[in-house]
């Protein structure tokens, strides 16, 4: 897939999703600087607010 | 009341473990021993072609990739081999142990982390389908039940989340929780390094002592897994606990040598 | 009282008997759970490079070779993937499981065969060096605290020698020795067959009812492993156990249906 | 190993082992009948009683 150009969900700037990138990968807004995750549309990708980190962990 | 961590890395001799703790349950003290079993869990996912994967959060942590196969593998481990392996070691020794996973009687519940964010192959990412969380509630009454028994409580990950699924947690920090919820004077933590190391991997570099209100220092001189435990101490300390001692569990007597100060004393 | 048995064969719905033992614990009645896991840890055996061998003894039983690494596979798969997963299903259905093998707080005690006899590639050997044995002894103590504190124990294989080794025993035996233990009204043994059949695998020959004292004439008609089972209900019967259903478990309401007659239901 | 002739510890009869007998498989006398237990002395093999065989059996 060729670079892609989406919406940011926040501010609406525009999003360039690099060829190589993946479902579930977290991407930053160029414009507002939002944490965007990348998630699977039907056919296309479609991009959402990360979600917060939270910092307990499993062994 | 005493609560041991035995760590899971390679080098623990449990049977030098199970003389030891056996001789001071005898000596009537009450005690309740956590365990691993990390080390034995890699060779095995290989083995049986899920090889393990380990995630790095965004601040550093690492931990263990959790998805449902991993659980169930997890369980054979830890539930299985490993905890079968101590109890039998104890019954060998004439202490009635009782084996049990956090998953039973909801020994240990927590939250689990539906979603957690990690670095994979160098990618930022969100990982949805992972069974890892924390203990936040320990079941008292079944371990003082058992304790007043007679039995010796081993006690072993995973633990429970609030909606009946298992969840991989650190095991340092479940003790941690157990120690707190039944006020245990002193929590020990064995595992393959003599102590918490000034320089890690020099052990000469050991730290003997540390006033509980300065552990939160040690964070960054902790390494990797190390950090888990430190975190685990800090929670016991801050919750009740008398003293976290951190020991090393591959010589002779580590308990009893531990409590006699061989090691990091936190506190106390 | 009312002890269940299920078998570990393939077919075996686990999810279709949490939900029929749940509903049934939740109306008051008081369960005691056993399992078994043959059919995984052939499996499992074969993935670890340590393939599953089967002996048969000079009067015809079958047995699982029990070396000491056969011993740690069982404890995974039957203590570690299965039992949990038993436990956990019930924690999802708001029953609170304990899971414990035979040797946890020495619940199943026995005799260990040190020597057995059998025939091997055609030949009669003596094996030594084999981890079976049976279960003479229940810590019903232990059990019966539990129940009282409303957990449902979820039990399995294997057991322990008077020796403090963990050794190989029947499940289905084991579970008898438990019902018996307990005086338990009803046992009931699941599992992937409707129940005795005359003229086995052929399921309309199902035998549906046999006065307890001529279950002995049906040696011969069960099948390798149903011969075991039968055994169980004999000695069970023998102990003071009110009846014994074998039933199929691969059903639903698997549990409800076999007290309600659908099975063979021998004595009572 | 072609054929043995061992003595049969019992009544000192002639037990003769087959060349491919194994370390631990039960034989019989030939004269008296009772059942033998091929066992490994520090070279050659060697002739015990059989142990009495008890019915229980694991899973």
């Amino acid at each position: 897939m060729s670079d892609k150009k989406l919406e940011c969900p926040e501010c609406a700037g525009s999003v360039e999703l690099k060829a190589d990138t993946m479902e579930g990968e977290i991407v930053q807004c160029g414009d507002c600087g939002v944490e965007l995750e990348v998630t699977k549309g039907d056919s296309a990708f479609a991009l959402q607010p990360a979600p917060e980190e939270e910092e307990d962990w499993g062994e | 009341m005493l609560v041991v961590k035995i760590g899971g890395g390679t080098g623990i001799d449990y049977d030098l473990i199970a003389d030891d703790v056996s001789r001071l349950v005898r000596a009537g003290n009450k005690i309740v021993v956590v365990h691993g079993g990390s080390a034995l869990t890699n060779e095995v996912s290989e083995k049986l072609g899920h090889p393990p994967e380990f995630l790095t959060s965004v601040s550093g942590y690492t931990s263990r990739r959790t998805d449902k196969r991993t659980l169930e593998i997890f369980e054979m481990v830890y539930c299985g081999q490993v905890n079968k392996g101590v109890v039998e070691r104890f019954q060998q020794r004439g202490v009635n142990a009782v084996g049990l996973s956090g998953i039973d009687g909801r020994l240990w519940e927590g939250p689990r982390k539906s979603v957690i964010k990690v670095i994979r192959n160098g990618r930022k990412m969100v990982v949805r389908d992972d069974f890892t969380g924390k203990v936040e509630k320990v079941n008292t009454g079944l371990l003082v039940s058992l304790l007043e028994q007679g039995y010796l409580p081993v006690l072993t990950p995973p633990a429970i989340s609030y909606e009946g699924e298992a969840i991989n947690v650190d095991g340092d920090r479940a003790a941690a929780m157990t120690a707190a919820a039944l006020s245990a004077e002193t929590l020990v933590i064995l595992s393959n390094v003599p102590g918490l190391l000034e320089k890690f991997p020099d052990e000469s570099s050991l730290i003997r002592k540390i006033p509980a209100d300065e552990i939160e220092q040690f964070m960054d001189v902790a390494k990797d897994r190390m950090k888990k435990k430190v975190m685990g101490a800090m929670e016991a300390l801050a919750d009740g606990v008398g003293k976290v001692i951190f020991a090393d569990g591959r010589v002779e007597n580590p308990l009893t040598r531990a409590l006699e100060g061989e090691g990091t004393v936190i506190g106390g």
